[in-house]
């Protein structure tokens, strides 16, 4: 039951995470900031919008990609924390799903056919190949040390004492993940304006804007998964906000690295990855 | 990786005025740049002639709404002098004093926007709060926050307001101590090290062969200030440095400018502190003067030059050359080379911003439109303007 | 890394600091004395003399005849000459800034 | 309900003004009058906007570009023009590259007097338009009327 009640309520649950962290945001910068409700007006208001006079790029995959944007992201909430649907090689699926969310941005990003557009789906791409692999090593770690591929044979105790460093690893895949500073170089408004999502508008920016938000849902579900396990609820919850708060800090405090500095500093979790699934297979 | 064309503008976050820059990429990196400049163009010139030399200060403020007060400095020093008009120093005074709290606006505001091009909102949202403060003292004391008219010819609209040294220094002190911080910030953080450093780097002897001035000149190991080479007004009266670095690059114009604050506290606690007890002149029209004269005060981004020409109280002609006409053309030689990530970081270290700077509209990109003198003017200079009323 | 903690300590620091935020239209802001927010005319003063359309640097004074000027808002640049050179007063400013409007001609003050 | 009126996102375009209603635009955000308390959020792309705030004159460099950015916006959209220049051209008023106002550009629905105006009067301006989008259904038959009586025509 629990498992239902929250599935359904992610999107929800999202959006309240995405206002808190707008709150927190406001307040380290000294001002008030907005309601804790204020994505879920932003989503409705988006909804409700009209079109625009002139149309940018009605292809197919312009007005597809947000929408599977959206309902990847939330599949993925079958598997994780709570196992609804379980079967062999689930786990195998999930890493298929974020690395088809991260796809669906750069189709986003092609789709729109703006130059602006596209140099953010560009730079997705380049970083992607490199975060991507990290990250599929990473898990394959996790695969590795529970020996099992089924999520709900998951260990609720979590595995983060047999591979310490897969922490920091999943950290930095997060907040590139997430696009949060000093890693948001695919989404950078001072440079290519909002990125990929420069032509959307209505409802297809809203359901970037959802999907957006499950995505920081997910991974501040997933790590402390990992990492800790959901023996303790309540813990686990705490570590949910916890994690919150650090993404949120993290873009409060930090400034955004140039796309070759990205790929450098990646190469590094890379690197880390490797050694972190050799330590463990040796 | 193919070449694309970005265009950045006129309508962009990272700039705060339009100008449309077209880059040509080679796959990330900069291949070419093209500067189209002339959607801030108001023929601001064209308007100054024939307008009464009261009157037309005020338009000659409105020229630009960050550093309105040089604008009007150097317009009132041109006029003075084609007029012989000696001020007392209590107007010396209290026009250094707007022109440095102008300084220090200007720099915060600046530093703001380039944390915000590297995405550093919160820094962004920290300088915007001091600059805040220096408002209020500008509110205060002109009740104005952007235009401020309070400078007369020959005089000065009012005095400090009563008791105000404590209001003032408060903020001062605050707005020292803040940026300080930064400025630390700017200096040891590895991620904006790792940005700024070694980016859009202006070696000495080009920055004399393109005659830059300003912050980003002096940053260059180029030291020029009006300030201290030809002192205008009561600059011969505090004691300052003038600042310079030798990098060249981004993170040393920032740095610069960063240190430029902490100067500028200091000389308007001296002037404060030395304010001279005499009265301001009662402001009069000149309805009779004739003259011709120059005028140049140091602007927070670098000299700002006027030349005036009266006849009987009118303007015959003014020309007006800005910091920012010198130092933007750079712009398309240090672009080259580098990443489209550094675009941002080049074009605001070298803090342009086209209100003064654009008086010629000249399109030069080949495939939209292309004019020469006679087919300009005739596009341009002859439309029938239809009269404005409300009614 | 102990020099660069500056940020990262503002940023707590303000979370537990009340915020610098003005809440605008909840509490009224204090306005200057010398703000110039909107002209006002005393017609009754006015001796007709015309100084106040002469030096307007906008063109803004529309002079019909002795107490009666029509101030344009939507043009005025609130820059004082005006009232400056006004010889009794007739002018003056006041710091009712809250004029936004949809009607153009609500900024012709008389 | 309108839920404009819960998360107006603004968006800014630079007609050619003096930077001075520019950068009180911008002031909006600092931590003195923080607009994001009402849910505005400052957006890049005109697309991703409910309201445009023009400054400036909107000179004949910047006409073609003003409507395009106009029109990129989606519908339910409000034009606020802030400052003197952007009501009747301000101190700019006589020179040759003022044509026309802003408003004979792109329908503008209110006016902020000023030059330039204060963060404060601007909040207000926005406050105000928000308020007028609960009339807009009202008139809206009116429109078709009008438009059925030129379709006569
Ligand atoms: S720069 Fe030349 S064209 Fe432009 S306003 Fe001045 S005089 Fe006229
Ligand atoms: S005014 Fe121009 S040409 Fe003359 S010295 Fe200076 S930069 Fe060179
Ligand atoms: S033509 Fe004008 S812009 Fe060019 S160098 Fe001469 S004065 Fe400067
Ligand atoms: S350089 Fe020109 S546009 Fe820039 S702030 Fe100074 S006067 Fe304004
Ligand atoms: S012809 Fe045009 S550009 Fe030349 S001076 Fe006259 S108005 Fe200015
Ligand atoms: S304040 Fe200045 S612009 Fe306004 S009407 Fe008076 S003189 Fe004209
Ligand atoms: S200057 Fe004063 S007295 Fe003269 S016309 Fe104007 S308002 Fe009247
Ligand atoms: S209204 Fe005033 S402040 Fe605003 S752009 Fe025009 S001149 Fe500048």
């Amino acid at each position: 039951m629990t498992e239902w009640v929250f599935f359904v309520a992610a999107p929800f649950i999202a959006l309240l995470l995405q206002g808190i962290r707008r709150k927190l945001n406001a307040r380290m910068q000294n001002r008030i900031g907005p309601p804790v409700w204020q994505p879920f007006l932003d989503v409705i208001k988006l909804v409700q919008k009209g079109k625009s006079d002139s149309e940018g790029n009605l292809n197919f995959f312009f007005v597809i990609a947000p929408i599977i944007f959206f309902i990847t992201t939330w599949v993925m909430f079958l598997f994780v924390p709570f196992a609804i649907w379980s079967f062999e090689f689930d786990f195998l699926l999930l890493i298929y799903l974020t690395i088809l969310s991260g796809g669906l941005y750069v189709l986003a990003g092609f789709a729109s056919d703006s130059p602006l557009g596209v140099h953010g789906a560009m730079r997705e791409m380049i970083t992607m190949v490199v975060y991507e692999t990290s990250f599929t090593l990473c898990l394959f770690t996790f695969i590795v040390i529970s020996g099992t591929l089924t999520l709900a044979n998951y260990p609720p105790e979590g595995l983060l004492l047999q591979a310490p460093l897969a922490a920091v690893i999943l950290y930095l895949i997060g907040s590139i993940e997430l696009k949060i500073t000093p890693f948001d170089t695919a989404e950078a408004p001072t440079e290519i304006l909002e990125g990929f999502s420069t032509e959307f508008s209505g409802a297809g920016l809203a359901f970037l804007e959802l999907g957006d938000a499950m995505k920081f849902l997910f991974f501040c579900v997933f790590i402390p998964f990992l990492l800790f396990g959901t023996g303790n609820m309540w813990l686990f919850a705490l570590l949910v906000l916890l994690f919150v708060f650090i993404f949120t800090f993290s873009k409060v405090t930090t400034p955004r690295f140039r796309v070759d500095q990205v790929v450098q500093v990646y190469f590094v979790v890379l690197i880390l990855a490797v050694i972190n699934l050799a330590w463990v297979i040796i | 990786m193919h070449n694309t064309t970005l265009p950045i503008g006129p309508q962009h976050p990272s700039i705060k005025e339009p100008m449309c820059l077209r880059i040509r990429l080679d796959g990330n990196n900069i291949e070419n740049a093209d500067l189209r400049l002339g959607y801030v163009h108001r023929g601001v010139e064209k308007i100054l002639e024939g307008k009464q030399v009261d009157s037309a200060l005020y338009v000659a403020e409105r020229i630009c709404g960050i550093c309105e007060v040089s604008h009007t400095a150097a317009y009132l020093s041109a006029v003075e002098s084609a007029m012989n008009i000696s001020i007392n120093d209590k107007v010396k005074y209290l026009r250094t004093f707007l022109i440095e709290l102008e300084r220090l606006h200007s720099h915060l505001m600046w530093s703001g926007f380039l944390a915000h091009e590297i995405g550093y909102e919160t820094l962004f949202m920290y300088s915007w709060r001091e600059r805040e403060r220096i408002l209020e003292i500008f509110d205060k004391y002109t009740g104005g926050r952007v235009h401020h008219n309070v400078s007369k010819i020959g005089s000065n609209k009012y005095d400090l307001p009563e008791n105000s040294k404590k209001f003032i220094f408060d903020r001062l002190d605050a707005v020292a101590k803040h940026a300080e911080k930064y400025r630390r910030e700017f200096e040891k953080d590895n991620i904006i090290k790792a940005r700024l450093e070694n980016v859009g780097v202006i070696p000495e002897k080009e920055a004399k062969r393109y005659c830059l001035v300003g912050p980003i000149a002096r940053a260059s190991g180029y030291k020029v200030d009006v300030r201290k080479d030809n002192p205008y007004f009561a600059f011969d009266q505090v004691d300052f440095n003038v600042i310079t670095r030798n990098e060249g690059d981004a993170w040393a114009r920032t740095l610069v400018r960063m240190d430029e604050i902490q100067e500028s506290v200091n000389i308007i606690k001296q002037l404060i502190n030395n304010m001279p007890n005499e009265k301001l002149p009662k402001p009069e029209l000149h309805m009779n003067a004739s003259g011709e004269a120059v005028g140049h005060v140091e602007a927070p981004r670098g000299e700002n030059f006027y030349y005036v020409k009266i006849n009987s109280g009118y303007l015959e002609r003014a020309k007006i050359r800005t910091p920012t006409l010198n130092n933007i053309i750079i712009l398309e030689k240090i672009l080259k080379g580098y990443e489209l990530g550094d675009v941002p970081v080049i074009v605001g270290s070298l803090d342009p911003c086209f209100g003064c700077l654009e008086r010629i509209m000249v399109a030069k990109d080949k495939k939209i439109e292309e004019h020469d003198e006679d087919s300009f003017r005739k596009k341009y200079c002859e439309i029938q303007k239809p009269e404005v009323s409300y009614d | 890394m102990g020099d660069n903690l500056n940020i990262i300590v503002e940023a707590i620091a303000s979370l537990f600091k009340k915020p610098y935020t003005k809440r605008y239209p909840k509490e009224k802001l204090k306005q200057d004395p010398r703000t110039n927010a909107w002209l006002e005319y005393y017609s009754k003063k006015c001796i007709g003399c015309r100084m106040c359309e002469r030096v307007c640097p906008v063109g803004a004074v529309k002079f019909i005849k002795k107490g009666k000027i029509e101030f344009d808002m939507g043009k005025c640049i609130r820059c004082g000459m005006c009232i400056d050179n006004c010889p009794v007063n007739a002018i003056g400013f006041n710091q009712n800034f809250e004029r936004a409007s949809k009607d153009k001609k609500k900024f012709i003050v008389k | 309900m309108d839920y404009i009126k819960k998360s107006p996102w603004i968006c800014v375009y630079n007609a050619g003004s003096c930077n001075g209603c520019d950068l009180e635009v911008l002031a909006l955000l600092n931590p003195k009058y923080d607009i994001e308390r009402f849910g505005c959020e400052l957006k890049a792309s005109p697309r991703h906007a409910d309201i445009l705030l023009v400054t400036g004159i909107g000179s004949k460099q910047n006409q073609k570009r003003l409507k395009l950015v106009y029109e990129q916006m989606a519908s339910k959209k409000k034009v606020i023009a802030v400052g003197s220049c952007a009501i009747s051209g301000g101190p700019f008023r006589e020179g040759w590259v003022f044509t026309e106002p802003v408003d004979r550009i792109i329908p503008v629905d209110m006016y902020v007097p000023g030059c330039p105006p204060r963060p404060e009067a601007i909040i207000d301006a926005l406050i105000k338009v928000l308020e007028e989008l609960d009339g807009d259904k009202k008139d809206k038959p009116k429109q078709t009327r009008r438009r059925s009586k030129k379709a006569k025509k």
